[in-house]
């Protein structure tokens, strides 16, 4: 179980590593490229960490969808981020306020793994149960999500079913079209 | 003793991930960065549930006729899987709305798009005041 | 069949709309895909009167969905608290839907209609749905629903105006930012209790006492819920995304968007937590009751020196949201059921002052601000009407409904001895008149442009008559809205005292 | 792009394999890992991959986008759908146990199809978000 | 046998209709100026009528409607009330004939809005007279104000618009910010909103506490214009002089003593105030304003000014009756609201009636003109005798109460004051008879006066003599009110 821990610290390391060379980069092609990497990795954080399906997801859909869109409308934007010209210090204190907060609720967070720990006590036990005698299906992921908290799934399914026609109804609209409705409306001229 | 300690880098790496998004998305004014920050922000976050679901020497959460394994927590990598999938609506939302801003506005500076809206602002108001208050005499 | 409806009504109320549209998206036909909102508006709104039917039946309706027991499945919980949210929203979706029908096709080109009422009913199903969950995550992901939803209904705005877009992607922005640390503190709670259930939250936070990571759960989810609920200084996003959505939209959302994130942020702070618990006390001593005299004032004087109407009108919302999260600030049963009747009362002013200006803004084809209103009234005498009611509503002139609220917040703060908040209070509600004086002195006194040849249309105005009536009716027989909110207080802290 | 014959036939090869592998995730997911999300997304990805390298007309020819948009509705209404049919069954929304003879089949039955509903909304989404971009971009540059 | 209810809806309602039919009436000039007087006329009688059921020690009371638990709106006549809602009914008449000349003769525009706000705000002040508990007198008091605005910035130029926000925000400002806070702090007190015979706040509220009660009370009703909120009566005077005479002479002033002194007795209670000397700031507060006012009334050349600013010192007359907390002064500040009423309308009047027939404002010009409009300065110099106090003249009934009051809660500086400020009013309002009876006149100027604004000024002038005589019923319903 060290061994377990080394690896899953070397992998954040690395995410951590990540995200500093976000921190700096200013080429917008170099940070998409981070990003798919930091889910990458952040897959494989999750494989360490028993969650296949999330690791499945998060490579399919984090490294995979996110970046085709990434590149997409990268392919229509400037290359270059601007030098900031105001100073960042407002940000950067509420930042680490709030890491500050977290940090120090962490001694009070339940030791990682610790099967005694509340979570572990209360429902869980009861999903895997469940699954084995009252629906019956080997991968108790699947059972939660599809039927235990289906109706969770169902809204973000619409979630999904939002921002596809969001972004339909959005990217739609290009100016020809509205000129042509402006002009459609008569344009009352006042005085 | 090694094993807490390292359990605590764990999360400590973790909400300092968190912290780094989030710097991205309020300090920076670039608007693709900031969506960047906000994928990094929701990534970490994941990692903090999913440690949470973490079991010492568990197995994944697929039932195997082995009596007595362990299992780690399902119900967040159930919670996880919705919020991924939530998450990249997100993104693609706010992107489409960054190609907008730039075909409208020409870029995707903050300062730019502000210093123009504000000119727009004061047109607004200026190409009005002839027809402005004139009291009745 | 209406046994199966009767006992489904929790979930209809938002499954309708839900389902709906996804129909409604496909429809080609414009006008078809209207009249299919509006029925569908129609008939949540019905459900949900017979849900407050029924839940003045059984003071408390749980319908557990999957039929999973909870805290194992997701649970729904409706009881006179969560009736008074649904209520409004149901209410002014269904007028702001018959509102639309003519001011949506002129700012939104053709192609694209149907998807913007299937937006529409996302946005106001996700609302529903986040009032009524008992579960904190499922309340995250309808927070998603609606936020989205009411992003991209913002963001057509971008047609007529490109600055709809940039308010687009701050509301995002931010919103989501808001989301997530909501989530995050979900995620601490969650670690060191093992539940979401919100119940079963409650009864497992009481067992626990001082530990850190229960603080800083706390204050997460607060913080991300003040995000969507705008409460000053979290609401910078607000103005622009009212100000530049397109007209319906904007009335959509000023009068109901923030309500429901406003009744969440009650739900966390008296139900979820204790309200006796010294961390609620000192959160709402010594953080909300400040920052909420801080918004009051802030958004009435940014209204005064703000020239572009629309956004005058998004500045005394933040101002108003001031009022109701001052009166849960106070916290004793009389004040929270004043902050309930805040939140229907405003609900009805704010949107129809929204309505009043964006129908004036459809007649003469420009975008409202203080120099071209001068004479409209006199042109449109009907909205002009309307719009006189519904802000001597808003300052709070007797007999409207803005002057019960007021009455009400002003006598509880009074009898929690502060005689100094209701001062304050008064203050900002006294500078609030000069707004409206500016504008009303500037529609009806100042001298306009002539021959506008401006025909009222019956379906602009229609809606915004029953509106006002409303604002009117309820000030003179508010019994109806008072009972119901102080039976909501009465519940919400009755539970734990 | 669509000059390169290597890329041509590698797509026309890898495409169909992608689809059987995305409908192995799908229905295998109650056993092992997989189901609706990342079967929808490996779906779309076909489709991406074969309007990127065949471009996007040839892409729209092999998958319009009325049926997307159709399709893409379809997946929640199923989903809706099996929770309403479970309601007019005389139980809650979205309890499968009405659904099969047994409480058990009802749940498998349930879940096959919710998960089937997931995959299409997902898959669709991610063809259309693709489609929408790309055309936005062609737009773009024509102005 | 008409019941009471009845009278009482007459009375209110009169005024109501008219506000109502008026505009109906904007094409047929003559029909609509009948319109006012007939309504006085009606609503007088209703007066009357519930006046003398008073006297006979009845209580007329009327629900309207019941808006939440503890929240109504309802009519309880009491003596106070009878009286005012008397004077204002009464002296609407002659008003309502008065400015029908005046507006004609000045050709003045939009007259068919100034009738109808005319006639909501008469309806106003007699709600507030008749009002049954606090939340009703709040609200008529609003009311008021907002139907009041139209007709100050009546004439839509800079000034009026400018005099007209000044207007309304100190009197909305002030009501809002104290008086409703103050009416809430008393429902909060006594668990209601209504007041009795005797003072409602005995037993409920710390006596320590009294005077800050007070002093949100007497700061938040801007319409009795006590220094430093004085300030809107003299610019309220951009208004037509009708306006000024009904309204800043009879109505809403009045509306303002009158809810002052209700506040003072029916909520407070004589004894209560008497016993803690809560008000005694209030007697300074008052004394002062009342010098002060007259001291600038006699550096104010515009007549109306002047009598503006005169207006204001009377007010502070009846505030300080009130404040003196003794049975006399009381009913002294009482009988002051109706013999200044009469005195003062006149006085307006004749200002008004100046300005129509010789265009002339200021006081400087008047000299010598008496000889030709001489009835008007008669008229004038009786109105004055009147407020300065002088028998035969009905203000020297309120006067000599207030002295005896004054006398009796032993705040003997308080007669000095008095003494003082009827000095001070003499000088500054027989200037003006004095210069245009006595003076030669320095220019010539053709003066032609409309029947119609002449016929009212001598009513009221008369008015002011008969009351001298009948004066008692008042008196008995004064006495009535307190013991």
């Amino acid at each position: 179980m060290i061994s377990e821990l080394i690896i899953n610290a070397f992998l954040v390391s690395i995410m951590l590593g990540i995200g500093i060379a976000l921190l700096k980069s200013r080429s917008v092609i170099y940070t998409v490229l981070l990003t798919s990497a930091y889910s990458l990795v952040a897959a494989l954080m999750f494989i360490s960490l028993d969650a296949v399906d999330v690791a499945f997801t998060e490579a399919s859909v984090g490294a995979g969808i996110s970046t085709i869109l990434f590149l997409a409308a990268m392919a229509f934007l400037p290359r270059e981020e601007e030098k900031n010209v105001t100073s960042q210090v407002f940000p950067a204190i509420v930042c680490l306020v709030l890491g500050g907060i977290l940090i120090w609720c962490s001694y009070d967070l339940p030791q990682i793994g610790l099967a005694s720990s509340p979570i572990h006590q209360h429902i869980a036990p009861e999903y895997i149960a469940g699954s084995r005698n009252d629906i019956g299906i080997p991968n108790i992921v699947t059972s939660v999500l599809a039927s235990y908290r289906g109706y969770d799934t169902f809204g973000e399914t619409i979630v999904v079913f939002t921002a596809g026609i969001a972004v339909l109804a959005i990217l739609k609209n290009n100016k020809k079209e509205v000129k042509k409705l402006k002009s459609k409306k008569k344009v009352l001229d006042n005085g | 003793m090694i094993s807490s300690s390292l359990g605590v880098w764990n999360y400590w790496v973790v909400f300092l991930l968190m912290m780094i998004g989030l710097f991205l998305v309020i300090g920076r004014k670039n608007l693709l960065k900031k969506i960047v920050g906000l994928t990094i922000f929701q990534t970490s976050v994941f990692l903090l549930y999913i440690t949470f679901g973490k079991i010492q020497g568990g197995t994944a959460p697929i039932l195997n006729n082995i009596n007595d394994t362990i299992y780690s927590n399902p119900l967040p990598h159930v919670l996880i899987l919705t919020a991924i999938v939530v998450g990249v609506a997100t993104t693609a939302l706010g992107l489409s709305l960054v190609l907008r801003i730039n075909s409208e506005y020409g870029s995707i500076e903050e300062d730019d798009i502000s210093a123009q809206d504000l000119v727009d602002y004061h047109e607004l108001i200026e190409t009005n005041k002839n027809v402005s208050a004139k009291f009745k005499k | 069949m209406t046994d199966i409806i009767i006992k489904n009504l929790p979930i209809l109320v938002v499954i309708c709309p839900l389902m709906m549209s996804l129909i409604v998206v496909l429809i080609p036909y414009n006008f078809l895909s209207w009249v299919i909102t509006l029925s569908t508006t129609f008939i949540t709104f019905i459900f949900s009167l017979l849900l407050y039917q029924e839940v003045y039946l059984h003071t408390s309706i749980s319908y557990a969905l999957g039929n999973w027991a909870p805290p194992l499945g997701i649970e729904y919980v409706i009881d006179k608290v969560s009736i008074v949210p649904i209520i409004i929203i149901s209410l002014i979706s269904f007028i702001t839907t018959i509102f639309s029908s003519k001011i949506m096709p002129a700012e939104i080109n053709s192609s694209s209609i149907s998807k913007v009422y299937s937006l529409w009913l996302l946005a106001i199903a996700g609302l529903i749905g986040l009032v009524t969950t008992g579960d904190a995550f499922n309340l995250f992901v309808f927070l998603e629903i609606s936020s989205l939803a009411s992003v991209a209904l913002v963001a057509m705005g971008g047609q007529k105006d490109k600055q709809g877009l940039v308010a687009a992607y701050n509301y995002l922005v931010l919103g989501a930012v808001g989301a997530t640390l909501y989530v995050i503190g979900v995620g601490l709670l969650y670690g060191i209790t093992g539940t979401l259930n919100l119940a079963d939250l409650s009864k497992r936070i009481a067992e626990i006492n001082d530990n850190k990571a229960l603080i800083a759960g706390f204050g997460f989810m607060i913080i991300g819920i003040m995000v969507k609920a705008a409460v000053f200084p979290l609401h910078i996003w607000l103005p622009r995304a009212y100000a530049y959505a397109p007209s319906a939209v904007s009335v959509l959302l000023a009068a109901t968007a923030t309500k429901a994130s406003l009744y969440i942020l009650a739900r966390i702070l008296f139900s979820v937590f204790d309200i006796s618990d010294t961390l609620i006390i000192n959160t709402l001593q010594y953080v909300i009751l400040p920052l909420s005299i801080l918004a009051m004032f802030a958004g009435t004087i940014m209204a005064i020196f703000e020239k572009d109407i629309k956004r005058l009108l998004a500045h005394s919302s933040i101002a108003q949201i001031g009022y109701i999260t001052l009166a849960f600030a106070i916290g004793t049963k009389a004040s929270v059921a004043a902050g309930f009747i805040h939140l229907f009362n405003h609900a009805l002013i704010k949107g129809a002052l929204f309505m009043a200006i964006t129908s004036m803004s459809f007649y003469i084809n420009k975008r409202i601000t203080i120099n071209n209103l001068s004479g409209l009234g006199r042109e449109m005498p009907i909205t002009f009407v309307c719009f006189v009611i519904c802000s001597l509503s808003l300052a709070g002139i007797p007999l409207t409904a803005g002057f019960i609220s007021k009455l009400y917040i002003i006598k509880a703060s009074i009898s929690a001895d502060g005689i100094w908040i209701a001062m304050l209070i008064l203050a900002s509600s006294a500078l609030s008149v000069v707004y409206l004086w500016k504008m009303i002195e500037a529609l009806w006194f100042h001298e306009g442009p002539k021959n506008l040849l401006i025909k009222e249309n019956s379906l602009v105005y229609i809606p915004l008559l029953i509106i006002t009536f409303l604002n009117i009716y309820f000030g003179l027989d508010a019994s109806l809205v008072v009972n119901s909110s102080f039976e909501a207080s009465e519940q919400l802290l009755g539970a734990r005292k | 792009m669509d000059k390169n014959p290597i890329l041509r036939i590698a797509t026309k090869i890898l495409f169909a394999p992608i689809i059987l592998f995305g409908l192995y995730v799908q229905f295998h997911g109650d056993f092992g890992p997989g189901g609706g999300f990342q079967a929808g997304v490996i779906f779309a990805s076909a489709f991406i991959l074969y309007a990127i390298v065949f471009g996007l007309e040839k892409g729209k020819e092999l998958f319009p986008l009325n049926i997307n948009l159709f399709l893409l509705a379809l997946g929640g209404i199923l989903y809706g759908g099996v929770g309403i049919a479970s309601m007019l069954l005389g139980e809650e929304f979205l309890s499968y146990n009405v659904l099969g003879t047994s409480n058990q089949a009802g749940q498998h039955i349930g879940i096959l199809l919710v998960e089937f509903g997931v995959g299409l909304t997902v898959s669709n989404v991610m063809i259309a978000l693709f489609y929408a971009f790309a055309d936005f971009k062609r737009s773009g540059e024509t102005k | 046998m008409i019941s009471l209810e009845t009278y009482i809806l007459i009375t209110i309602l009169s005024p109501l209709i008219v506000f109502l039919v008026t505009p109906l009436l904007s094409r047929n000039p003559n029909l609509r100026d009948l319109l006012g007087p007939l309504g006085g006329v009606i609503s007088s009688y209703g007066a009357i009528e519930i006046m003398n059921a008073v006297l006979e020690g009845k209580i007329p009371k009327l629900d309207v409607l019941d808006i939440a638990d503890g929240i109504k709106i309802g009519f309880e006549v009491t003596p106070l009330g009878a009286i005012f809602g008397l004077v204002a009914s009464v002296l609407w008449i002659f008003a309502a004939i008065y400015s029908v000349g005046y507006m004609r003769g000045n050709q003045e525009k939009n007259q068919t809005r100034f009738y109808t706000f005319y006639a909501m705000a008469v309806h106003a002040a007699l709600c507030i007279a008749y009002s049954g508990d606090l939340l009703t007198l709040f609200i008529f008091y609003e009311v008021l104000t907002f139907s009041t605005y139209p007709l100050v910035a009546h004439k839509q130029n800079e000034l009026a618009q400018k005099a007209g926000r000044l207007y309304m925000s100190i009197l909305v400002g002030s009501s809002v910010i104290f008086l409703l806070p103050a009416i809430i702090c008393v429902w909060v007190l006594t668990g209601s909103l209504d007041m009795s015979k005797n003072g409602v706040l005995e037993g409920n509220l710390n006596p320590e506490y009294a005077p800050y009660l007070l002093a949100m009370f007497a700061f938040g009703i801007g319409k009795a214009a006590l220094i430093p909120i004085h300030k809107w009566l003299p610019a309220a005077m951009v208004a037509p002089t009708p306006v000024s005479a009904l309204l800043h002479a009879v109505a809403v002033v009045k509306a303002g003593v009158f809810t002052m002194l209700l506040i003072l007795t029916n909520v407070f209670g004589i004894d209560f105030l008497s016993k803690t000397g809560a008000s005694t700031w209030l007697i300074w507060l008052a004394s002062f304003t009342l010098l002060i006012t007259s001291i600038i009334a006699i550096y104010k050349d515009d007549i109306k000014a002047r009598l503006a600013y005169s207006t204001i010192s009377q007010l502070s007359y009846i505030t300080l009756g009130g404040a003196l907390a003794s049975a006399m002064a009381t009913q002294g500040a009482v009988l002051h609201i109706v013999t200044h009423a009469a005195g003062k309308i006149t006085l307006f009047f004749v200002a008004g009636a100046i300005y129509v027939g010789a265009k002339m404002s200021k006081i400087s010009e008047l000299n010598g003109h008496g000889k030709s409009m001489p009835l008007i300065f008669l008229a004038f110099f009786i109105g004055s005798l009147s407020i300065i106090g002088v028998p035969p003249m009905a203000g020297s009934w309120s006067k000599f109460f207030l002295m005896l009051g004054a006398a009796e809660s032993g705040h003997l500086f308080v007669l000095v004051v008095f003494s003082i400020s009827t000095i001070l009013n003499a000088y500054y309002l027989m200037e003006i008879p004095a210069r245009a009876f006595f003076l030669k006149k320095d220019r010539d100027i053709k003066v032609k006066m409309p029947t119609l604004i002449t016929i009212p000024i001598i009513c009221t002038c008369f008015l002011t003599i008969i009351l001298f005589f009948a004066m008692e019923p008042f008196q008995k319903l004064t006495s009535i009110m307190v013991n």
